[in-house]
């Protein structure tokens, strides 16, 4: 069967069989490279798109209609546009500071790649720590939106930066606690794993409520932690005008853009492996007909499939809600969300010692 | 120095009051947010709502009312002929000193010298369609017409002179 | 309260205002007084205060320039009684001075920078006294005085 | 009496503040070119970390002198500058100049004039809420009704279009009536417009009013006490959602009002939320206005016999209205010539802009723009 | 792949965000002049230093945070073998919580969790 692990294999065999064992690695390198590239850059083109789409069609507007077919191209006449405009730097600026922030950005946004299984069997590394690895990398996002926000000699920035550091570590927690109640379930961090775990069912559909109050809390946590709103306390458009990406133009302020919305494909990602089973197509438990026609659809559309529901949710969020203001926000997650997480992970451990769910 | 900040407290809901009123909390909230998801979600599906004007590809459809103040001209018969006396009063009426009316006297046929347009003299630019001038013309020789689009290269072009060349006062206008 | 009890009234409290007659003849009929800038504070004081009378609203403050002299006018009402009145004050035009009634009225604090800087009336004991619209550092003569003409940005019809 | 705020020395005078270091005070401009201030408003804000300690408004950025420029112009003519005043109630705001002429000129006004006025006045003033409704959620950080509210707005904007010719700056009133008799499809397009008005109100709570965000945001935010307002010269919804009685349209009717029925919007509570629903509750009230006066237009002369040269008589003349914003006070100083004198504008936005210091001193930056937001300034009206 | 495609990730990243940079500053052509180096506030000219001690109440939540992410860190390795362990996983995260709970009431009545 056609598969991308396929795929992946064949190649590996054809080029072990044709080259020496160095140069099939640093060819295997320089392929996956670019395929992550690919990848970012062509996420980074869908998901901006579908952003607009999304929020004209609730704003009952058409949204861009000028560029290819229904305005499909518009994003690329964007980077376009933001690769011909000048990167600038403040004069009061921390140049060097200034110009690392969006590569920190890039790179902690690249990193969380790894872990990802894609498809059945394709994923760049199966580390078995993974789900400690994805919430350690996350958390160096909040390094480069610091350092963007203090080096440019900006008040709006350094206000915006300030914010988004109190707010990604507070909503840290809940995500992290969220995340446990399915490692409790599964018993192992390895991503793999967890999405072998729910071959039998979703763990949003054998976990009961317990689950469902852990993926709810996710995927508010995650919300913030990728400073999307109703939480874009960091950017806040009508207090900070553009928070800690304010001095950011052209192509520096386009990876900002880029990264962000990559991490958001990559929490929901997450999410869908957690919560939603990954690539993992759905299955009821004994129906085998039912599940043979389900297997039949390639386990990248479930993977992306589920995702982009994910994204399409948070997007929901966005052109829905209005902005916390800062005190709210934390207060909703210490108050609110840390509370009902910590009681949540005991209940699921109850559970899980019970075998309650299927 | 002293800062006495007359400080209120952070807003939050009322709490209700013990873990029920907690939970009751939680509930109102995440139901009022479902209700407003629910409405963009209706509009998300719904794209018959869709209410955006297709502006410059719509310029044929496109209908604006008769009285739709867009710029003033001066209407002419088929024989070039205007209404315009020359009176001035749209020049006077007007606050922004828009119109400027340029008269010169003819000599009639009869041998009898008249006053009459030579140049009448429109501003766009300055212009703030403000109807006074319309209102205030004697013989109906400037009207409003319904064009818009009136951005140009180059802001002398907005200056217009609004008689035709060559143009008559039309006959029995006094 | 009507407009002759307001009159007793006030002339019990301040016997030098004059009333003027005609001003607004036509329209709300408010009684118009004419005080000192020098007794304006105190009478200030006792319109907001006094229980009969309360005039708690000041939603006009203005000046006008009659090239030989200023006038401050100011118009009360009372959100209790409904009833209004207009307050003028003659001030000299080389030196207007008149004491800041931003104290009674906090709205006046806005009112009268703007007076200040349109008019160039000096309100004594205003707390904050800094120019208001027009751009930090305007020097020269105050926009809304007769005789004031900007050579560059005036167009002339 | 008003609580006393402290006055807190400019930063520019004192060295010791403006980022020395010790006394960890930010100075923020917010504004000219700032999202929330809708328009060219500067406000100088000193930060203690979130928590605001003074707002300072700059103005003048878009000042024109609109009273100098009225002196030269002469009483028909100065109407129309005074569109561009607050330019979302721009018809209400020709409606108090026009009012204050007739004062002077002792005409009287054609029955059908004066419903034909009212009648616009509610529209503007319904057209400028919606556009407040959304700005407001815009400035919360909602989008999406921004553009809810301009699908009404934009109905009311048409049916302006057909029966004055244009859409904002209408300048449709004129003294003794107004310009041009209603266009035949008045009618049906205002109750149109009502209909779908009256399909699309719950949309309002949905999105918005109802939020569980949106009410954390507002409540208890922006007190105003009823005496703060009062002293402040605060009027309209502003002052309104402090419990203080001021709609002039109830207490000095003008044209028809005195005949109409309608409640004046009251709230007690103060703060950001009751100047919010004061608005949401204004729009109801027009709307019955103009289903009273719909269907009962008398026929008649739409504008009264003046001459083609106004003259005031010598005097002062002063005319209140109630605009989307609150009160607007005309004040005309007359010589008896043909221009006026001196012409004073008592605008709203000016009085309900000085309030703002007031309000927000201890609140968090985030708040400064909700209640900017429920103040609802409208730059041009504050510098004129 | 392995732990090598960590390094080829970061690789990628830098190449990436470099060549876009760097691609950009080829095509442009930069104009230059004084108010470009300005930071932006409004358009008004910015009002004493950027750069000062702010009065922030976010560092008591770094502080707060610091403690309850450590604990999260040791909730990994309890959560992988819970399931196996039954009921003793249990009572010892009760207890964990319990313990942690307390702390986080103490802060809470001290009133760290209020915003300044």
């Amino acid at each position: 069967m056609w598969s991308f692990s396929h795929i992946a294999n064949e190649m590996h065999e054809w080029l072990s069989k044709t080259f020496n064992p160095t140069l099939t690695l640093i060819i295997e390198m320089v392929i996956a490279g670019v395929a992550v590239i690919g990848l970012f850059a062509g996420l980074g083109l869908v998901l901006v798109i579908m952003e607009r789409k999304v929020s004209a069609w609730m704003q009952i507007r058409l949204g861009p209609n000028r560029v290819g077919p229904k305005g499909m191209l518009q994003s690329l006449a964007d980077t376009v546009k933001l690769l011909v405009k000048e990167g600038l730097t403040p004069d009061g600026a921390d140049k060097f500071l200034f110009n690392l922030a969006p590569f920190i950005a890039m790179i902690v946004a690249m990193l969380l790649m790894a872990p990802i299984a894609f498809a059945r069997d394709f994923q760049l590394w199966d580390m078995n720590i993974g789900v400690l690895y994805v919430s350690a990398v996350s958390s160096i996002m909040v390094i480069s939106i610091l350092i963007a926000g203090w080096s440019s000699n900006n008040k709006y920035s350094l206000m915006g930066a300030m914010r988004s550091g109190a707010q990604i570590v507070s909503y840290e927690l809940s995500a992290g606690l969220s995340v446990l109640a399915i490692v409790v379930l599964t018993g192992s961090l390895q991503v793999s794993d967890i999405i072998q775990s729910q071959k039998d069912g979703w763990w949003i559909f054998k976990g009961h409520i317990p689950v469902i109050i852990a993926f709810v809390t996710f995927i508010i946590a995650v919300t913030a932690e990728t400073n999307r709103a109703p939480f874009d306390l960091a950017e806040a458009e009508s207090e900070l005008t553009a928070g800690f990406h304010t001095e950011y133009s052209g192509m520096k302020f386009a990876l900002f853009f880029l990264a962000e919305y990559v991490n958001v494909f990559i929490v929901c990602a997450i999410g869908a492996t957690l919560f939603l089973g990954g690539w993992m197509p759905f299955h009821i438990g004994n129906w085998t007909d039912f599940n043979h026609v389900m297997d039949y659809i390639p386990s990248s559309i479930w993977f992306f499939g589920k995702t982009f529901f994910l994204i399409f949710v948070i997007m929901w969020f966005r052109w829905t809600f209005p902005r916390l203001r800062i005190d709210q926000l934390l207060n909703l997650e210490w108050k609110y969300l840390l509370p009902i997480s910590m009681i949540n992970l005991v209940v699921v451990t109850a559970m899980a010692i019970l075998k309650w769910h299927f | 120095m002293s800062k006495e900040i007359n400080h209120k407290e952070p807003s939050s809901i009322p709490p209700s009051g013990g873990w029920g009123g907690y939970i009751k909390d939680v509930y109102r909230g995440v139901k009022s947010l479902l209700v407003g998801m629910k409405r963009t979600m209706y509009y998300f599906t719904h794209h018959k709502e869709i209410i955006t004007q297709q502006y410059p590809d719509n310029r044929e459809t496109l209908d604006l009312p008769d009285r739709f103040k867009g710029e003033v001209v001066m209407p002419h018969d088929e024989k070039n002929e205007h209404r315009c006396t020359g009176c001035q009063a749209c020049e006077l009426a007007c606050p922004n000193g828009t119109i400027k009316v340029i008269t010169q006297s003819v000599i009639l046929a009869d041998g009898r010298k008249k006053k009459a347009i030579d140049k009448l003299v429109y501003h766009l630019e300055l212009c703030t369609m403000c109807n006074l001038c319309i209102v205030a013309c004697p013989s109906d020789a400037i009207v409003m017409a319904q064009t818009f689009e009136h951005s140009v290269f180059d802001r002398n072009e907005l200056t217009k002179i609004l008689n035709n060349p060559g143009s008559k006062i039309m006959e029995g206008v006094e | 309260m009507l407009n002759e009890e307001l009159k007793t009234k006030i002339t019990e409290l301040l016997p030098a205002a004059t009333f003027e007659e005609g001003g607004d003849p036509i329209a709300i009929g408010w009684l118009t007084i004419q005080v000192e800038p020098g007794d304006w504070l105190s009478l200030a004081q006792k319109l907001r205060n006094d229980n009969s009378l309360l005039f708690d609203y000041l939603f006009c403050l203005t000046c006008i320039d009659w090239k030989t002299h200023l006038t401050m006018v100011y118009h009360l009402s009372s959100t209790r009684y409904r009833h209004n009145m207009v307050v003028k004050s003659k001030l000299d035009r080389n030196k207007p001075e008149i004491e800041s009634v931003s104290a009674i009225w906090r709205t006046a604090d806005f009112h009268e920078r703007e007076v200040y800087e349109m008019f160039g009336v000096n309100f004594l004991n205003h707390p904050d006294l800094r120019l208001l619209i027009l751009p930090d550092g305007w020097e020269g003569k105050n926009p809304l005085r007769k005789d004031f003409e900007d050579a560059v940005n005036m167009i002339k019809l | 009496m008003y609580r006393q705020t402290e006055i807190i020395n400019d930063a520019s005078q004192n060295p010791s503040l403006g980022g020395s270091g010790e006394t960890g005070d930010l100075i923020i401009n917010v504004g000219p070119q700032h999202p929330a201030t809708h328009g060219v408003l500067h406000l100088v804000i000193t930060l203690n970390g979130e928590t605001i300690k003074k707002v300072e408004p700059h103005l003048g950025f878009i000042h024109r002198s609109i009273e100098k420029m009225c002196e030269s112009l002469s009483y028909r003519q100065f109407i129309y500058v005074t569109s561009r005043m607050d330019y979302l109630s721009s018809h209400i705001n020709n409606h108090a100049c026009a009012l204050c002429v007739e004062k002077g000129l002792q005409v009287e006004i054609p029955p059908r004039a004066q419903v034909i006025r009212v009648l616009m006045d509610e529209l503007t003033r319904i057209a400028s809420h919606e556009l407040w409704w959304g700005a407001m959620a815009m400035d919360l950080g909602a989008f999406t009704p921004f553009f809810h509210a301009f699908r009404e707005r934009e109905s009311i904007n048409d049916i302006m279009e057909e029966t004055c010719g244009a859409r904002l700056t209408m300048n449709y009133i004129v003294p003794g009536g107004v310009m041009q008799d209603l266009h035949p499809n008045f009618q049906n397009k205002v109750k149109a417009f009502m209909q779908l008005y009256k399909r699309k109100i719950h949309e309002y709570d949905e999105l918005v009013t109802g939020n569980i965000i949106f009410q954390n945001r507002m409540k208890n935010i922006g007190y105003l006490s009823p005496e703060d307002a009062i002293s402040y010269g605060c009027s309209g919804p502003t002052a309104r959602g402090s419990g203080v009685s001021c709609d002039i349209r109830k207490i000095y009717p003008y044209e028809i009002y005195d005949k109409l029925e309608f409640d004046e919007v009251l709230e007690t509570a103060g703060d950001s939320f009751a100047r919010y629903m004061i608005r949401i509750r204004e729009m109801q009230q027009s709307i019955r206005i103009i289903e009273q006066l719909i269907d009962n237009i008398p026929e008649g002369d739409f504008q009264a016999k003046t001459k083609a040269v106004l003259k005031l008589p010598k005097g002062d003349f002063y005319s209140r209205v109630e605009t989307a914003r609150g009160e607007l006070g005309v004040y005309i100083v007359s010589e008896g010539g043909t221009t006026p004198y001196r012409i004073k504008f008592r605008s709203p936005g000016f009085s309900n802009l000085s309030v703002l210091d007031h309000i927000a001193r201890g609140s968090k930056l985030g708040d400064l723009v909700a209640m900017m937001g429920t103040l609802d300034l409208v730059i041009p009206d504050i510098d004129r | 792949m392995g732990a090598s495609s960590l390094i080829v990730l970061i690789i990628a990243a830098v190449a990436f965000s470099g060549i876009a940079i760097l691609i950009s500053t080829f095509v442009l052509k930069a104009s230059t002049n004084k108010q470009k180096g300005e930071p932006y506030e409004c358009g008004i000219p910015t009002h004493g230093k950027t750069w000062i001690q702010l009065n922030v109440g976010y560092y008591l939540f770094a502080l707060i945070f610091l403690i309850f992410d450590v604990e999260l860190v040791f909730l990994y390795p309890w959560a992988v073998v819970a399931k196996s362990m039954g009921w003793v996983a249990l009572i010892e995260i009760v207890i964990f919580f319990f313990i942690l709970f307390m702390g986080f009431l103490y802060a809470h009545k001290k009133g760290a969790l209020k915003w300044m």
